[in-house]
């Protein structure tokens, strides 16, 4: 782990690795209290937590943009997850304390073996071995990187978040160019041609509805 | 005192205002001391001023406040009745010493208090929890119970965008510094939208000034009338400014209200206050009256809705003058502040021309007053119940925009028309 | 060992010491619009913190205290991430960050969450409406600083402050780019809650993040307040008024002086601008400030590829 | 050595944060009253945290997939007076195609208060 290029030009690497130690534990222990506490909120800014120690020990293995890069995103990806689990979460700030976990088992069983997977790829792999140049701007090179064999999808990206964008205004918005969106429409029915499942904005089916939509 | 308190002591002190009926002048002068700054929450005070005699419908209101102010900290009785169960309540009568009271009591929370104040409400969590429940913290299941002593919020149906979320049940006032003294109200809300608003209690009712009432009586200077016209709207515009975040130039206009003259414009007040985006704290057409309803406020409120309603036309001597009402169109909240800036540059104007030509009001049926028609035993019509129906829909801080530019503190004429 | 104490220590000098001048600017501007005798005197925010260090804490029924603690402190913390990658001379950077100017970016990402925390923090719901509409103005600015930065970012062909200041040798950014500083120090008013985009502590929630508040937390979330807006002017000085560069005058000096420059100009805007209500603000920043931030980085792109440096 | 001090100042802003709270001086807690949510004498009826009713949830959606296009416009800046033309050209795909959006959104009614 010591082997940090970019920034990282310190002789002495024991620093080095005990805050890679540290990182890695607070990445962890947050990830894990993530699902033991019972606030959405505490939940989303832990997994933010998480996600800032992760992007520390990428700044440490030297991928200073892609390290920074991680703070920012996450920051504002984790605010607009922590709206939204507000929004349409039971108790929402887990005033009565409750069960965060659902499906443990089969959770644990999913979660294990991607471990095992992912961290047997890492061990057992045989990556390529092309070392950056030594002292050489990583973020040039992912510039360059984009700009030239990747353009393409960089560019397909950017369409697909264009569709995504459309798609997000399309779903969530109900103002629409020519009044609500919703004006005249009718609630499906319970069964096929049954009456309007009552009320569309209902606790239940609302909250439930629109939070798994976001995931 | 050691240094650290000695030099706290030299800062303003920090005064936490509960304004009673016919107290909004006085806590407007206080304002402008500079040995006192008025907070907008007891949280950030070590003073509490009760200003006047506040009714005991507000009594358990204020006795919240009075617990909000973190410990160590001091009451002071302007004009009031204290609490019964104070030993010894700090009560002053005369305004000329108010700010040297604060200041001395303040002064005595900082040396440290001589005894504890009690807080005078019970003890106890707003709804019984401890122990009870699944868990012993009050909550049932996912939402039900009381957990730490209060339920949680349940949905409703929304006024915009049909999201059945959560509405927050509160009321707010009537000591809350965006509204007029008074005022309590119910609110819901859905987000930062108003849902529903019901008016729990009205203003209290505001004394016009002297030259309005002496009006009544006699031909007064219309010099006079017009310069307290002038500040009365001043001190409008200044709470608007204030609620925007603009205190200091809330306080120029509180200052230059205080030393209007006739024959003094103020040139910089447009700029200022339309330069400042004050307008852009509300968008077009919020808190519109509807016709009838600007009818039936009359004053500014009508004039910036278009109706031409002024009792001034009918006096010849404002007919000498030249008089013509401003109006406005719109009826919203912008046109109302805009109608009072217009008012102040026209009462100004007014108040020059009638020096000039001495000219005295002729007749004394029924006054102009600033907020509309005044006449000896007829309150203007109290304006509380178009909350109910205009401020729906609106963000917090528009629907606290709309109120600030509406007139709807009543008017409490000393002299009584009806006797029992 | 000296190489991270000078650093650190300069750093938080400046933060507080600025903090400090940020109050005292900010009361003699309240005291020249209010007109009248000097309201207290300059030495008023002094005693103001003082009687905050001396006064109690409030609390609420049930808050989250563990978030409402740590709020103000992490705040104080982005703003002294924001102020250290910032160049003071060509040789004193006290953290020479190749992405600088990402960082700075996610620091207004997180200064958004941790001015949310600090409004959900007390269970109340004047700070809770103060939270959520800070949220929507800091989901809105943020793309314009980013296309403002990026914008400063061309012509040095890297994302560190010190190339994007030793990029200005010849010409600064303001005058390059015209349109970046003003639709950056929207973005100032907005990290540091400040003026028309105070809407975490508005007036009319009665002070909202910190109407539950008193003494030393009070005390903690202004000293961030204004130390976020010092780390602000500096980022924004080296961005846009060529940070540390001038003649006769040692780098620092000129740094700070620009950075007062900065800091008067957003203590008067801030006395002097209403704020604006928050739906309108976010239709202003996506439909106004972007599209020209947008024309910004199109101008600053033309210029750096066509403007031909001497 | 950078990083270091980066994390340094970072933790000392914290810890400088955290002590101007003067933590060590904690009262008693309160009494019920003097902790009850301030609304100017008025009361909360429930908790304020809530299914909050945010009225910004589209321009949220909207933002997120902006920022994600926007992650790889860092790493283009720096190479951009390298590549000339053809980054230009790709700047101007890239505006154009956010630009799209954001007009849809608009017209949409998306970016105002729900």
């Amino acid at each position: 782990m010591g082997r940090g290029a970019g920034v990282v030009r310190g002789d002495s690497v024991s620093w080095i690795d005990l805050a890679f130690y540290l990182l890695a534990g607070i990445a962890v222990y947050s990830g894990w209290r993530v699902f033991r506490t019972d606030s959405m909120v505490r939940a989303s800014f832990l997994l933010l937590l998480s996600f800032i120690a992760v992007g520390a020990v990428m700044l440490l293995l030297g991928a200073v943009y892609l390290g920074v890069a991680m703070f920012f995103m996450m920051a504002v990806e984790m605010m607009v997850m922590a709206l939204f689990m507000v929004m349409f979460m039971m108790n929402p700030a887990g005033l009565n304390p409750m069960n965060m976990v659902h499906q443990p088992r089969l959770a644990g069983a999913a979660g294990i073996i991607a471990f095992v997977a992912l961290a047997g790829v890492g061990l057992v792999a045989d990556f390529p071995e092309r070392p950056p140049a030594a002292g050489g701007d990583v973020v040039r090179i992912l510039g360059t990187e984009l700009l030239g064999d990747s353009m393409l999808v960089f560019e397909s990206a950017g369409v697909a978040l264009l569709a995504t964008m459309i798609g997000v205004v399309v779903l969530s918005a109900r103002s629409g160019r020519f009044g609500p969106s919703d004006d005249g429409s009718r609630p499906p029915g319970l069964v096929p041609g049954g009456p309007p499942a009552g009320d569309p904005g209902s606790d239940a089916s609302g909250g439930g509805h629109a939070h798994h939509h976001h995931h | 005192m050691n240094w650290l308190r000695a030099l706290a002591a030299t800062g303003p002190v920090p005064v936490y205002a509960a304004v009673g009926p016919g107290m909004t002048d006085e806590v407007r002068r206080l304002a402008l001391d500079p040995v006192v700054e008025l907070v907008a929450t007891p949280r950030h005070a070590s003073v509490l001023l009760v200003a006047g005699a506040v009714p005991p419908s507000a009594d358990a209101a204020l006795r919240r406040v009075h617990a909000q102010l973190p410990w160590p900290c001091a009451t002071l009785w302007y004009r009031s009745r204290p609490f019964p169960e104070l030993d010894y309540p700090q009560v002053i009568e005369a305004p000329e010493m108010l700010a040297g009271a604060l200041q001395e009591l303040h002064r005595a929370v900082l040396r440290g208090p001589r005894g504890r104040e009690p807080v005078l409400l019970p003890d106890v969590p707003p709804a019984p929890f401890e122990g009870r429940g699944d868990y012993g913290q009050g909550g049932e299941g996912m939402m039900g119970g009381t957990p730490y002593g209060r339920p949680m919020a349940m949905t409703t149906d929304d006024l915009r965008d049909g999201l059945a979320l959560d509405k927050l049940e509160l009321s707010l006032g009537p000591f809350f510094r965006g509204l007029p003294s008074g005022l309590v109200l119910g609110l819901s809300l859905q987000g930062d939208v108003v849902q529903r608003c019901s008016v729990e209690a009205p203003p209290y009712p505001e004394p016009p000034a002297p030259p309005f009432l002496q009006a009544l009586e006699r031909p007064m200077p219309i010099a006079a009338l017009e310069l307290a016209r002038a500040r009365h709207h001043l001190g409008r515009l200044a709470e608007a400014l204030d609620l925007a975040g603009l205190g200091a130039p809330g306080r120029r206009l509180l200052r230059s209200a205080g030393g209007l003259a006739p024959g003094r414009r103020l040139r910089w007040l447009g700029p200022l206050v339309l330069g400042s985006g004050l307008l852009g704290c509300v968008g077009t057409g919020h808190g519109r009256l509807t016709r009838d309803q600007a009818v039936g406020a009359g004053g500014p409120a009508a004039r910036a809705a278009g109706q031409a309603m002024d009792a001034r036309t009918e006096d010849p001597g404002y007919r000498q003058l030249g008089f013509e009402p401003v109006v406005q169109r719109g009826g919203d909240t912008r046109a109302r502040w805009r109608q009072w800036l217009d008012e102040i540059d026209q009462s100004l104007r007014l108040a020059a021309r009638a020096v000039d030509t001495d000219a005295h009001t002729a007749s004394s049926g029924a006054v102009e007053g600033p907020c509309g028609r005044l006449t000896r035993d007829g309150n203007p019509p109290d304006l509380c119940p178009v909350l109910e129906s205009i401020l729906p829909g609106c963000e917090w801080g528009e629907a606290l925009a709309v109120i600030a530019s509406l007139p709807l503190a009543g008017t409490m004429m000393p002299f009584p028309a009806v006797t029992a | 060992m000296s190489d991270v104490l000078l650093p650190t220590l300069a750093v938080l000098g400046t933060l507080l010491a600025g903090a400090a001048l940020v109050a005292v600017l900010d009361q003699a501007a309240a005291g020249v619009i209010a007109g009248g005798p000097f309201r207290g005197r300059l030495s008023a925010p002094l005693a103001r913190a003082a009687l905050l260090w001396l006064r109690p804490d409030a609390t609420t029924e049930h808050p989250d205290a563990l978030l409402w603690r740590l709020a103000p402190a992490a705040y104080l913390a982005l703003a002294a991430l924001g102020l250290a990658v910032v160049p003071w001379s060509a040789e004193f950077v006290p953290v020479r960050l190749p992405t600088g100017v990402v960082l700075w970016g996610a620091v207004e990402a997180l200064a958004t969450v941790v001015i949310f925390l600090q409004g959900w923090a007390p269970n109340a719901p004047l700070p809770l409406l103060g939270a959520y509409r800070h949220a929507a103005a800091g989901l809105s600015y943020i793309l314009v600083s980013m296309f403002v930065l990026i914008a400063a970012a061309l012509p040095a062909e890297s994302l560190a402050f010190d190339a994007v200041v030793a990029s200005q040798e010849d010409l600064w950014n303001v005058v390059r780019q015209p349109l970046g500083l003003p639709l950056f120090l929207v973005v100032g008013l907005g990290i540091g809650v400040w003026g028309p985009l105070r809407f975490a502590d508005a007036a009319d929630l009665a002070g909202g993040t910190t109407a539950e508040t008193s003494g030393p937390r009070r005390l903690a979330w202004a000293l961030a307040r204004g130390a976020m807006l010092v780390a602000f002017s500096a980022v924004a000085a080296s961005a846009f008024l060529g940070g540390w560069l001038g003649p006769w005058l040692p780098g620092p000096v000129w740094l700070l002086l620009k950075m007062l420059l900065l800091l008067a100009l957003l203590v008067l805007l801030g006395r002097l601008l209403a704020r604006i209500a928050p739906g309108r603000f976010v239709g202003l920043a996506w439909l106004v400030l972007l599209p020209l931030s947008f024309a910004d980085l199109l101008w600053a792109g033309v210029l750096a590829l066509y403007g031909g440096t001497p | 050595m950078d990083l270091l001090t980066l994390a340094v100042i970072a933790l000392a802003a914290l810890l400088l944060g955290l002590l101007a709270q003067r933590p060590r001086l904690r009262p008693a807690r309160p009494p019920w009253p003097a902790r009850m949510p301030y609304l100017g004498g008025g009361e909360p009826a429930t908790h304020a945290w809530s299914r909050f009713h945010v009225r910004y949830y589209p321009m949220t959606l909207l933002l997120i997939a902006f920022e994600m296009e926007m992650m790889f416009m860092y790493p283009w800046a720096v190479v951009y007076v390298a590549e000339g033309l053809k980054a230009l050209a790709e700047m101007g795909m890239f505006l154009g195609i956010l630009g799209v959006g954001i007009v849809y959104a608009w017209r949409e009614g998306a970016l105002r208060w729900q």
